[in-house]
């Protein structure tokens, strides 16, 4: 009965700053600011991983970070969910054709929410936490959570979070999935 | 007790928002040595800037750093203006230097806040953050985002602001000012501040100049520079003088912020007391051709951009010389000697932007 | 006797909720005191909750008999206070609970961890002088050791040991890592050492150790509440007193460094409830 | 083209040049290095009461150049950086991170190189394409 209160109610979030230009970084210190005030959904700013329940990541993956993000998401205790924060670490973003960005976090750790925005305005970063918080719950009861894809979605229904698990492909339902981005999942070219 | 140990301070670090790596060298909880370790957000873009558009370049260049981003710009136009022989007009000089200003308010109440952070001082931080969401607020309702302006381009500015919205700048001003006035108090009078401060990081006025140090960690120590005063925008005419404090401590440097916060204030006052009326911008045709090194006064420091371009519409090289990296190896003097808990304290207090640094 | 255990069980039972709901309204009261709206009231329990339902992450096995260990002797000196024990021999349970809890951070190889054990252990040595000269003073006043002789006495011990009382304050600031004590953990001390002494435990082990914080922060209150025991409400009055001055300080401090806390704890504070217990002793 | 008003200095009066600045109270603000296809150009940026002064000098590849650092300490950094991007090489380096400043194993060799991708061989390499960029 206390169970469904947990996770829903306090995502501690650690924050990764991979390869952003830090205008996605001051909007999440905006969020911990009076105005935003994150606290309020209960979350803190934990700068442990092995704390955090949400890993917030900015920016894009370069060669040299790609192991401390990956390295920092394996800390995480289960049930964990990754939020992608801006169109860097959504996709590269304007850093896309650099000769030292690999793209986005995609690529390294799998995405739960991707917040749009270059910088992502701290609206949006709060309802991204949030939405990670509701996936966490699930991940924990060992329902199936959808992973976002980038590719625009054309005509198929939003998937249903409650469906039975055969309707969704495996590499989905299995919350622990490491990198296993389906096809679909793959990015645009 | 004198146990060696090595702490790699960060890269991911509740105390930065970015990530650089000090690995520390401690005996006990004293530093000893002091190595750093960055390429965490090297990205490359001196080279995508050659790659792209020099106009798509405006947009990209501002995105070196997040917290800065219009004077990137700002500094990026002026050099491709002096290439191409543009005279801009002279009220989108004008209003470069509000939003630029209005860009060096909310840089230093971030760094503020931050400092603030940095020695555990949470109310304070708070209460700095939301003075610092008025100078957003002012940046949202001229711009239309809180950050990323992309006001600038190459030959003036793409958008004006109107009579309305700078009544409400002025507003906005008073009300940031206010709150200013009482957190100033706090900020350099508190008791435990100055205990965390003072005498904390000192930088001496050789060492700083030895060492290459800009901007408000230079003045801190005593030296008088300031390229505002170079008249790159009509800050002499606003009757623009560096401020500059003597002890070079991270005390000094807070409060060489914290007074060009209200001398920023009263510049875009002065500004939009005096805003001309010319059109915002000049058309020009052409590729850009020549090298040129543009500087510009960047709240956190000089910042240094050289062009070379060839009259290809691609830029043959683009170098940015960030204030942070000039601030990198007065940073590396200061803390060998000092205690765990004031390494926050240090770093913070140059105000680093890594970003900026590794591009 | 029946009656004291019931009394010690209840007090196991209840202090981790009033202790949880101290530290939510600390939260709340804090987050006002910044312009903020803040959690809700049971965020603490929210998030032993959740602790509790994270994947077990160890370090070694020794860590978390650590873990269990400083939960369970914070428990032993809460019900010790409940039923008025040994006041010397709960000064040892709750050294050993927080010993507990830096060995336990001591057995994992980060550095940060140590470090925060390493200021754990000069904070004990900078607060435990002030409660033995607390427990001294009780017996002087009281011409017993045991707490239950102060749940008994005829007249209040703040006005016997006014200064120690003060300077008790100092002690519940250090165990709460309240500005400007917030040296070895803290959920907003991250800024030095990352977590310090929690910094390796995870998930359950972690609930524990929050666990055995809401224990603590019931603990300490009531301790505080012992210098009016003759009357309940008074010894309320007291206990939350005590919160609001180290919420008050925890808004108007930064966080100084543990040399400063050593050398003022060993000078000022001490030399305050010395003060009193001479004379304590000489009236 | 306009070239940036600057002195041509070589990397064997190099030193005496800079010395000379340090004493009449120049600040090293940078250094520029720019690919020039069979060798490099390196910019020496100095600043004295907001007057500029540029040092131009040309280095043919495979030649060591000399570090600033024993003049100016925060040279190293910047030479450093070179070092990643272009793969010039530096003597007496205060503190060389050999080629891993900005840059890691994964990460392209030289990739600031504008005619070549070469590695941090100078010598290794093919005599230059100088294949301009993509115009």
């Amino acid at each position: 009965m206390l169970q469904q209160f947990g996770l829903k109610k306090s995502p501690w979030v650690v924050h990764f700053n991979c390869n952003s230009c830090n205008g996605c970084d001051i909007e999440l210190l905006a969020c911990l600011s009076p105005l935003y005030d994150l606290e309020r959904f209960g979350v803190i700013h934990v700068g442990n991983p092995k704390h955090a329940d949400v890993l917030l990541v900015t920016g894009s993956v370069n060669h040299r970070n790609a192991r401390v993000l990956k390295n920092v998401y394996d800390q995480m205790p289960e049930p964990k969910a990754i939020v992608a924060v801006g169109v860097c670490a959504s996709t590269g973003g304007i850093f896309r054709d650099c000769y030292n960005v690999l793209g986005g976090i995609e690529e390294v750790v799998p995405v739960d929410v991707f917040v749009p925005g270059c910088p992502a305005r701290p609206e949006a970063v709060i309802d991204g936490i949030v939405r990670a918080a509701e996936k966490l719950e699930l991940r924990r009861r060992g329902q199936p959570v959808s992973r976002p894809s980038l590719v625009p979605e054309t005509h198929e229904p939003t998937p249903n979070p409650a469906a039975p698990p055969e309707t969704v492909p495996a590499t989905l339902a299995s919350p622990a999935a490491p990198v296993a981005a389906p096809a679909e999942l793959a990015k645009t070219p | 007790m004198s146990q060696r140990t090595t702490i790699p301070f960060g890269p991911q670090h509740p105390v930065f928002p970015e990530p650089i790596q000090l690995r520390l060298i401690l005996e006990d909880e004293r530093v000893v040595e002091a190595l750093p370790a960055i390429g965490y957000v090297h990205r490359g873009l001196e080279k995508l800037a050659e790659q792209k558009d020099f106009q798509q370049d405006v947009f990209l260049i501002e995105r070196i750093c997040g917290i800065c981003s219009f004077m990137h710009a700002m500094n990026y136009c002026q050099g491709i203006e002096q290439l191409l022989g543009l005279a801009v007009p002279e009220r989108a000089k004008y209003l470069r230097l509000i939003w630029a200003e209005l860009h060096r308010m909310h840089s230093h109440l971030l760094f503020l806040a931050l400092l603030a952070d940095s020695f555990g001082f949470e109310n304070l931080f708070m209460q700095t953050l939301r003075c610092r969401e008025e100078i957003l607020d002012l940046m949202e309702i001229t711009a239309g985002n809180r950050i990323m302006l992309t006001t600038c381009c190459i030959g003036g500015v793409r958008k004006d602001i109107t009579p309305d919205q700078l009544k409400r700048i002025g507003t906005g001003l008073d009300r940031a000012q206010a709150s200013l006035g009482e957190l100033g108090g706090a900020f350099a009078k508190d008791y435990t501040i100055q205990r965390r401060l003072k005498g904390i990081g000192v930088l001496t006025r050789e060492k700083a100049h030895e060492l290459g140090a800009v901007g408000p960690v230079a003045k801190a120590s005593g030296l008088a520079m300031d390229l505002r005063q170079t008249g790159y925008a009509p800050y002499p005419e606003l009757g623009f003088t560096p401020i500059t404090e003597t002890n070079g401590d991270a005390y000094a440097r807070m409060m060489v912020r914290l007074r060009e916060l209200d001398q920023s204030a009263e510049l875009i006052r002065a500004a939009i007391g005096r805003l001309p009326d010319t059109p915002l911008s000049v058309p020009f045709k052409g590729n850009p051709t020549g090298e040129v090194a543009a500087r510009i006064e960047q709240s956190r420091g000089e910042l240094l951009f050289f062009i070379k371009a060839n009259g290809s519409k691609n830029l043959e090289r683009f170098r940015a010389r960030t204030p942070t990296f000039a601030n990198l190896a007065p940073l590396l003097h200061m803390l060998p000697g000092c205690e765990l808990a004031d390494v926050p304290v240090i770093v913070v207090s140059i105000d680093p932007c890594i970003s900026c640094t590794e591009r | 006797m029946s009656t004291r255990m019931t009394l010690g069980l209840a007090a196991v039972v209840l202090a981790p909720i009033v202790g949880g709901l101290i530290r939510g309204l600390d939260r709340v009261l804090t987050a006002r005191l910044q312009g903020r709206q803040g959690p809700p009231l049971l965020q603490p329990f929210f998030d032993i909750i959740k602790l509790f339902q994270k994947e077990p992450v160890v370090v070694n096995r020794t860590q978390v008999f650590y873990a269990y260990l400083h939960l369970a002797l914070i428990a032993l000196a809460t019900f010790m206070l409940a039923t008025g024990g040994d006041a010397l021999m709960l000064l040892f349970i709750l050294a050993f609970s927080t010993l507990a809890l830096v060995i336990g951070a001591m057995s994992v190889r980060s550095p940060f961890s140590r470090i925060g054990a390493q200021r754990e252990i000069v904070m004990m040595v900078a607060y435990e002088p002030i409660l033995i000269l607390m427990v001294i003073g009780f017996y002087l006043a009281n011409g017993s050791f045991r707490l239950q002789s102060v749940y008994e006495a005829s007249r209040p011990m703040l006005l016997s040991l006014p200064l120690v009382f003060i300077a008790y304050l100092s002690v519940v600031m250090i165990k709460f890592q309240k500005s400007p004590f917030d040296l070895a953990t803290s959920h907003h001390a991250h800024q030095e050492i990352v977590k310090g002494v929690t910094l390796e435990f995870a998930g359950p082990y972690l609930g524990m150790i929050e666990l055995a914080h809401c224990y603590e922060a019931a603990f300490f209150l009531g301790l505080a509440g012992l210098f009016w025991a003759t009357n309940a409400w008074m010894a309320a009055l007291l206990a939350a007193a005590v919160f609001a001055v180290t919420l008050l300080l925890d808004n108007l401090c930064a966080r100084l460094t543990t040399h400063w806390m050593f050398r003022f704890m060993w000078t000022v504070v001490f030399g305050l409830a010395l003060t009193n217990i001479i004379w304590l002793y000489w009236r | 083209m306009s070239l940036l008003p600057a002195k041509t200095v070589t990397p064997d009066n190099l030193l005496h040049e800079v010395a000379v600045l340090r004493q009449q109270g120049y600040r090293l603000v940078t250094l520029t290095c720019l690919d020039q296809g069979t060798g490099h150009t390196v910019y020496y940026h100095f600043d004295k009461a907001y007057q500029p002064l540029h040092l131009r000098l040309e280095i043919p590849d495979g030649q060591e150049l000399c570090s600033l650092s024993s003049l100016y300490p925060a040279a190293m950094i910047v030479e450093n950086e070179i070092k990643d991007h272009f793969g010039v090489k530096f003597t007496g380096l205060a503190l060389d991170f050999q080629g891993r400043l900005m840059l890691t194993e994964a990460a392209p060799k030289t990739p600031m190189n504008r005619f070549r991708r070469c590695g941090m061989e100078l010598d290794a390499r093919q005599p230059a394409a100088a294949t301009p960029a993509a115009a």
